[in-house]
């Protein structure tokens, strides 16, 4: 493949010297240089276009009853969506359930809208032309919470009982490889391979993990929630599927966002 | 004995819980039991990964503590011991592979996922823990450096012995370690294992250059 | 039909600066579907954006510009207000033209 | 944070350098038109299929470049975190500067992009482009009728736990 013409001799003779100094950098760099290609990444977040686009779905009348969802109570009263992502999950009294943001609109969708669970869980998580409805539905909840401190209620037994199994289930391990969550989340300071791992049990790292989500994923190219990020941990974990707003899911995101309280919400963000 | 212990776990525990739930008054308990019983309804199987999956043998139940509730260490030394009997060495008495094998294995992390073809050996992804090369600067942190581990500790048989059942069964020298017992669990065959194993002892691999 | 782009046009001193998220696969033909067949390249070929009727920015793009694509470019010459229209056409022939006008 | 953790660990950087200067000889030749494409009506067709910086050069109507040190590449990163989004961003100070273009030398084809600049637009432009593996990255750019080309080597890191 390589054919060499003799009057470009001198020009890669100039190069190679260039590229000599560029192998004398160290490894010490690394993180430092990572942090650059993060930073240069956060200033066109795609994460526009999936905002944009959830909120003509969230005013859109769809559905076999033809309504929109500006009358989906998220726990701020029926249309509010301003600041209702940073109290989510909560407990809701018509479903006597706790919810997180990605469950109540399930079930606004299901209810208010008529529509199947099948039908509005046809595509949970975009891939390419195939696009979630939720996920853009989630995006423009979530970038309405901009700004806004964490807080999530632990008022009702519900929401106690959520949070203690949640915290639970965090140390459970299993699967052929013995993972839990804590196995990659439960200690400060580590990374895998190069990315950061957030230590979800302490008040900080929790805080700026929690109020990322959910994130432009630069290596799929999709916007990806919270529901998303517990399936693919648990996908990584050997664990099997995880269902969508299960009690598992629900639990788990009661123990990460409350341990988030406090925090201003910042997302959509943009991710590796 | 045994009594105080739990009660002083328990109270840590209860301590601990508070911590991050300010200000609530009473945080209820969850029992292992419990939990296992939400996770059954979470889940269902997709690809290889079955619902057996959620069913914990003995070293995962002992280890699936939160802080302050570690269990004892005569439990802990229990465990290891058990783990310890529980390692096959290969019955031709040869721990070394082909480091550059044990390299690729390393690197792969694939295996054992619900989106992984099961025909596929696994990978061990040792980098995602691990520093091991000084060529690769893409490693975790979660388990020590490898760096140079051969030319630290040299090739007798008790290292050649240890390194493999470390990788076997981690469980058997660390109870409630974070890494998976690769072999115990059949992640990888044994073949594998002596690969992994050479790319960390063999004095040509460039762990230890 | 494609999903509007996104677009912000802003005065920064005398110069207009553009930033453009265009919602597209910008698929490169060389990836396989889990079936093992290949996806056929579609992807923006041609990028024009034109204020007050002149061209400020033309581009043509292969195919390893990156899924959703990012643009930023400045132009002198506009004033808050006026507007920038962004056009962009694919190798399926498929169009998308959207506008926004320049925040002061 | 992590910084502070990992300034004791001292790796040496592999990067694609070498392979890439090859690289910039590579004949033209390999022009693989592809005529399955549709095509809009003014893309270069030619330029988009060539394979290495020189090819590419003379597929777009120049002879070979001259190296230039007046490109700067702002929020350019050396190391990226995922090659499938890599910012590349390229100010030219070149005058009379008429077009900027990227290219990379380890993709299957090397063009990215060519970016036409009118009178009035200032000679800088911020992308981002896809990158299958480490390589060398170019900035071409085309001033007065003459090429000059600078060359940035971008490292493409491996992530993630389940491979």
């Amino acid at each position: 493949m390589m054919q060499w013409r003799g009057g470009a001799l001198m020009l890669g003779a100039a190069l190679v010297a260039v590229s000599v100094g560029a192998q004398a950098q160290s490894g010490g760099d690394t993180i430092k240089k990572i942090e650059e290609y993060r930073q240069a990444l956060a200033d066109g977040n795609p994460a526009d276009l999936w905002e944009a686009r959830g909120e003509d779905l969230w005013k859109q009348k769809r559905g076999p009853k033809n309504v929109s969802l500006e009358r989906c109570d998220l726990g701020k009263g029926p249309g509010v969506v301003k600041g209702a992502y940073a109290e989510l999950p909560r407990y809701f009294a018509d479903a006597d359930r706790v919810m997180d943001l990605e469950s109540r609109l399930l079930h606004c969708m299901t209810t208010q809208q008529g529509m199947t669970r099948a039908e509005a869980l046809k595509v949970p998580f975009g891939d390419g032309e195939k696009r979630s409805d939720m996920e853009a539905l989630s995006a423009y909840v979530a970038g309405e919470s901009r700004g806004v401190k964490m807080n999530v209620s632990q008022a009702h037994a519900k929401e106690r009982q959520a949070y203690a199994l949640g915290q639970k289930l965090f140390y459970y391990r299993g699967g052929p490889h013995d993972f839990a969550c804590a196995t990659c989340h439960g200690e400060a300071n580590k990374r895998i391979r190069l990315q950061d791992l957030p230590n979800l049990t302490e008040t900080k790292d929790a805080q700026k993990a929690y109020t990322t989500w959910p994130a432009y994923r630069v290596s799929q190219g999709e916007l990806r929630t919270m529901q998303w990020r517990l399936n693919d941990c648990f996908r990584q974990q050997r664990f099997p599927f995880l269902e969508f707003g299960s009690d598992t899911s629900v639990a788990l995101l009661t123990f990460l966002a409350r341990n988030a309280n406090g925090a201003e919400f910042n997302a959509p963000a943009i991710k590796r | 004995m045994k009594y105080a212990t739990h009660l002083r776990n328990a109270l840590l525990a209860a301590a601990a819980a508070a911590l991050l739930v300010s200000g609530c008054a009473s945080t209820p308990r969850v029992s292992a039991e419990q939990a296992h019983d939400v996770l059954k309804t979470s889940f269902t199987e997709r690809g290889q990964a079955k619902l057996d999956r959620l069913e914990q043998d003995d070293v995962q139940k002992t280890c699936s503590y939160g802080p302050g509730t570690a269990p004892s260490k005569e439990v802990l030394d229990a465990l290891e011991k058990a783990q310890l009997a529980a390692i096959k060495f290969p019955a031709d008495g040869k721990l070394l592979g082909d480091w550059r094998a044990g390299e690729r294995i390393a690197q792969t992390g694939t295996g054992k996922q619900y989106s992984d073809n099961a025909a596929v050996p696994s990978g061990a992804n040792c980098y995602a823990c691990h520093q091991i090369t000084p060529q690769e600067i893409s490693y975790g942190t979660i388990g020590p450096s490898l760096l140079g581990y051969g030319k630290v500790r040299g090739n007798s048989e008790a290292i050649l012995r240890y390194t493999y059942g470390k990788i076997y069964n981690s469980n058997a020298y660390t109870a409630c370690s974070n890494m998976p017992r690769f072999g115990h669990q059949n992640i990888l065959t044994e073949q594998q294992l002596k690969d992994v194993t050479a790319l960390l002892l063999d004095p040509s691999s460039p762990v230890n250059k | 039909m494609a999903d509007p782009m996104r677009i912000r046009a802003k005065m920064e001193g005398d110069k207009t600066v553009v930033r453009v998220l265009m919602s597209h696969e910008m698929e490169t033909g060389q990836r396989k579907d889990s079936a093992g067949k290949t996806i056929p390249a579609m992807f923006i070929q041609e990028v024009t954006a034109t204020c007050n009727g002149k061209t400020v920015l033309s581009a043509q793009w292969g195919t390893s510009i990156s899924k959703n694509p990012y643009l930023q470019f400045a132009f002198s010459g506009a004033k808050a207000g006026d507007k920038v229209v962004v056009s962009w056409v694919d190798s399926k022939g498929d169009k998308r033209t959207d506008e926004a006008a320049i925040a002061a | 944070m992590t910084q502070e953790i990992n300034q004791g660990r001292r790796t040496a950087l592999k990067t694609g350098g070498a392979t890439a200067i090859f690289g910039l000889f590579v004949a033209a030749g390999l022009v693989r038109p592809n005529t399955a494409l549709a095509q809009a009506a003014g893309w270069n067709q030619g330029a988009f299929a060539a394979k290495g910086v020189d090819g590419t050069v003379k597929a777009l109507g120049g002879a070979t470049p001259a190296q230039t040190k007046d490109v700067n590449w702002g929020s350019t990163p050396e190391i990226a975190e995922n090659g499938a989004v890599v910012p590349v961003s390229i100010t030219s100070s070149i005058p009379k500067t008429e077009s900027i273009s990227i290219l990379v030398e380890k993709n299957p084809n090397t063009l990215s992009a060519v970016f036409t600049i009118p009178p009035g637009t200032d000679p800088s432009i911020s992308t981002r482009v896809k990158m299958g593996e480490s390589s060398a990255v170019y900035a071409l750019i085309k001033a007065d009728g003459k090429y000059y080309v600078a060359q940035r080597d971008i490292k493409v890191t491996l992530g993630g736990c389940g491979g």
